[in-house]
């Protein structure tokens, strides 16, 4: 039960990340190129974008596809570009950032460097867009915190009182063990293994009750458009997450039978 | 065997249930420990199974000192030690067999052998016919002779008795008297806490009488006197 | 005033407590409740204050069949008898004095009274001194004092008492029977399962010998014979 | 402790409501309007537009204003603009939408509607960031469900657990209460009684506690800076929800107490 609440902590937790991921690679840098460049020459500077340690990818958009872009941008009013020559726009590089750089002043920084590269007239960025992310994220993750915190005391909360409630059924079974002479290790043995087995179930059961709920939410998801492309889609908990439920479980079950039949004996007579 | 220097208990705050006693008991004497209610029976009792510490004086069991024991120490002691409580203190979910067993099994004896051993005690007893019941569901008598026959299943080297005989009939109260002399005969130091003054009269070979926490009286009666070690 | 039709209790699965037990226990009458151990005292006491049903047949206390009661028909009966158990059942957070005092608030004594009351029948018992005390730190005689003391503060119509001096020595049972036997002046019948015959043989009027579970035999002694009801 | 956890998810609940607002203030409409509309016409158009049941507030932006949007939103390319006559732009109504209509249909229907008016020439949406918005509420949505589903057995196991430890450590006291003939009502008052305190007790402080870390987060927030606008502004709860919290502290405490009692007798012997 407590690691059900766990688990969908982690389950949560992850999504979120997937979705700031996502909403992490609309941060875009636009480098407008010179007009009259080569084919080759574009090609080259493309292959050195590239090469900056914090770009991902970088694609080229010709003035053509410039045009066509601009133009449905503009969508009713796109009658206004009819005055204007095919070529009034340049062409220019698209470039996608690392997960790790996207943040405003190392942007910031790439910008300047790029603007120095040959061929290339100027750097765009959407500075609102990417302080506005990074808000985001803050929040995000202080929610998630916030959350996990509340989780983790409930879990931790719900893990004691389980044991609790388990050793005062078998109060006199300890005492009675203890008076006919039974060593510390034999009358913690039993606890202990099934703080354990407890663990390790209750570690199955939130992973089985965690994998249903996901598969119907995401059903329900599925069902209505996938506008955010991946990013909408959902994520279930990979394996690793799933070993570490799991250990957690048999961990939490056995340190806390202990340590609660510990403080429980130490304080027997009172 | 059983050595008692000095000894006082006194409870928090200002109970005093025992006062400088000084006790020597040899291996495979019978002792009643009698007095009126309130005597301090219970109280020397529990010291010699390290329940409670006396608050001065010292108590040696075969000559070791127990007073200053760990845990692993106590239960070591208590593991050479059969004891029969006033309130029994058996497990309501094993069976009468089980619960015997099961101390015989504490000390490592395999289960199998345990639960012979165990049966056969119940029969000796008299519960040939409810070793298969729950203790809840045995009678006032029934749980006590459990108890004893828990107390007896790993032939210890002190029996310590408290009121056994309490809730028996006199004919129940007489198997177990014989079951305790039996016992005696490989040595084991018997001491029963009692004020059944027609069962001390029939079977005590040796009667330490308490009043008010102080050994009043210690009798030994010729015709019965074990040696004294 | 306490009336058994035909009773037989069965313990489930097949344990026969009690057979075709068919009694009149009159107003006032002093009973004892003799048999060996395991022969069904403590499983009568229990169908007379409801705590188990029986198998087959009626039981009337003052003409009223106990057999059909509610939860609440249950309270009100139990609030008429006073009750002593073999194993004291005290409360361990409350002393001595608000043990005996509770179960008078209960039935909507006011709290002085109670309190005055309950200190009042400790003294009696020889518990003065030890009013203050928790049960825990109680000598099991002292414990069954206690016990006893709760089980007559309400001035009941009907005591039950299973094994009221199995834990007291001579000197504190015969305080004890002197209790009850004030008690019965008012009216009080009392009930008494014992197996101390020298007690039965000094105090009883009238004793119902149980073996298992029949009535075995049913002896007034003349000389104290109670009104039969 | 149970509420604690309980109120944790009404603020949550509360600030995703409002962040989700703040979103949909984002929604608009724009009607763009014919050239050479005199000042009365637009004025009175502007009225009309506000009569329509779904429609919030309306702004006008004229030919001057939208033509310095448009450079500005630009940004390096504004340019591109420099050989176009300043009234190139239409000028137009921005509509912004009440929350309950802010959905797809709904938009598209009022923006046929829109445009039967006279004097507008065409109405422009943002469909993609409309379908966006509310895939992204169905998925607060869900997830608002899923953890409020998850913190509320979370808090019911709590609650249950506590009450069923009060109940086994007097267990005792129950059974000889009936033993002297004490009545049902008698030997329930007190748990029903400690129930009730306990649950009040539990709401006020998961209250402060929630108060204190409320005033914590919003400072964090705060210090960075508040681009989102109102809509970064994180809300506590209202008194309402307060008084709630209380009041299902004090009914819970109690039914709890009393529900557990009653299965606890009657189970009593087995
Ligand atoms: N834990 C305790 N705390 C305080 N006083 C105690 C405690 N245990 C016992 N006493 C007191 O010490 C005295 C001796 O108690 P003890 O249990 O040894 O008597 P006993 O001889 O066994 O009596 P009984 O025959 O009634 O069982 C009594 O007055 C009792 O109230
Ligand atoms: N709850 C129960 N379930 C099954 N059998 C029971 C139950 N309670 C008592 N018995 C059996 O019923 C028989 C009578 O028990 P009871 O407790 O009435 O005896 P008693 O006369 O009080 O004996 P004692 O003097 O030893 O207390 C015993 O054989 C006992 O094992
Ligand atoms: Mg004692
Ligand atoms: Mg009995």
């Amino acid at each position: 039960m407590s690691l059900f609440v766990f688990g969908a902590f982690m389950l949560l937790q992850e999504n979120l990340q997937h979705f700031l991921t996502g909403l992490g690679d609309q941060i875009r840098i636009n480098a407008y190129l010179e007009k009259g460049l080569g084919t080759s020459d574009v090609q080259s500077l493309g292959v050195r974008i590239k090469t900056f340690p914090e770009v991902e990818r970088a694609r080229h958009i010709s003035q053509e596809q410039a045009w066509l872009d601009f133009s449905a941008a503009l969508g009713a009013q796109s009658s206004l570009l009819d005055g204007l020559p095919r070529d009034a726009l340049p062409s220019s590089f698209e470039i996608l950032l690392k997960p790790a750089y996207r943040d405003g002043p190392v942007v910031e920084d790439l910008a300047n460097r790029l603007k120095k590269e040959k061929g290339i007239t100027a750097v765009e960025y959407p500075q609102e867009w990417i302080d506005r992310l990074s808000l985001v994220v803050l929040a995000v993750q202080w929610t998630k915190w916030f959350l996990g915190g509340v989780l983790f005391m409930a879990a931790f909360f719900i893990a004691g009182s389980t044991v609790k409630l388990a050793i005062l059924a078998r109060k006199d079974e300890i005492e009675i063990m203890q008076l006919v002479g039974a060593s510390e290790e034999l009358i913690q043995a039993p606890f202990v293994l099934e703080g354990m087995i407890q663990g390790i179930a209750a570690g199955a059961v939130s992973v089985v009750g965690l994998w249903s709920l996901f598969r119907f939410l995401d059903r329900q998801v599925a069902s209505s458009v996938g506008l955010f492309g991946a990013s909408a889609q959902l994520q279930f908990l990979d394996l690793k997450s799933i070993a570490l439920l799991l250990a957690i479980g048999w961990l939490l079950g056995a340190a806390g039978s202990l340590f609660a039949l510990r403080r429980f004996v130490r304080t027997w007579k009172s | 065997m059983i050595q008692l220097f000095h000894v006082t208990k006194t409870y928090p705050p200002k109970s005093q249930a025992l006062t400088d006693v000084h006790l020597e008991i040899g291996k495979g004497e019978f002792v009643f420990l009698a007095g009126p209610s309130g005597a301090g029976k219970t109280t020397l009792l529990k010291l010699l199974f390290r329940e409670e510490e006396p608050t001065e004086g010292r108590i040696l069991i075969d000559g070791k000192n127990i007073t200053r024991l760990n845990s692993r120490g106590i239960a070591r002691l208590r593991r050479e030690i059969g004891l029969v409580f006033q309130e029994f203190k058996l497990l309501p979910r094993l069976s009468a067999l089980e619960n015997v067993a099961l101390a015989a099994e504490v000390v490592g004896m395999p289960r199998r052998e345990s639960q012979t051993k165990a049966y056969q005690l119940l029969r000796e007893i008299g519960l040939r016919d409810r070793y298969d019941a729950k203790p809840l569901t045995l009678s006032g008598g029934e749980q006590q002779r459990v108890a004893i026959a828990r107390a007896l299943v790993n032939d210890p080297l002190i029996v310590l008795a408290d009121e056994p005989t309490g809730n028996l009939d006199a004919e129940a109260a007489d198997e177990t008297m014989r079951l305790f002399l039996k016992i005696r005969e490989n040595g084991t130091t018997i001491l029963i806490a009692s004020h059944d003054l027609e069962l001390i009269k029939r079977y005590g070979s040796r009667v330490i009488a308490l009043r008010q926490g102080r050994v009043a009286d210690d009798l030994h009666r010729v015709q019965q006197e074990g040696s004294v070690g």
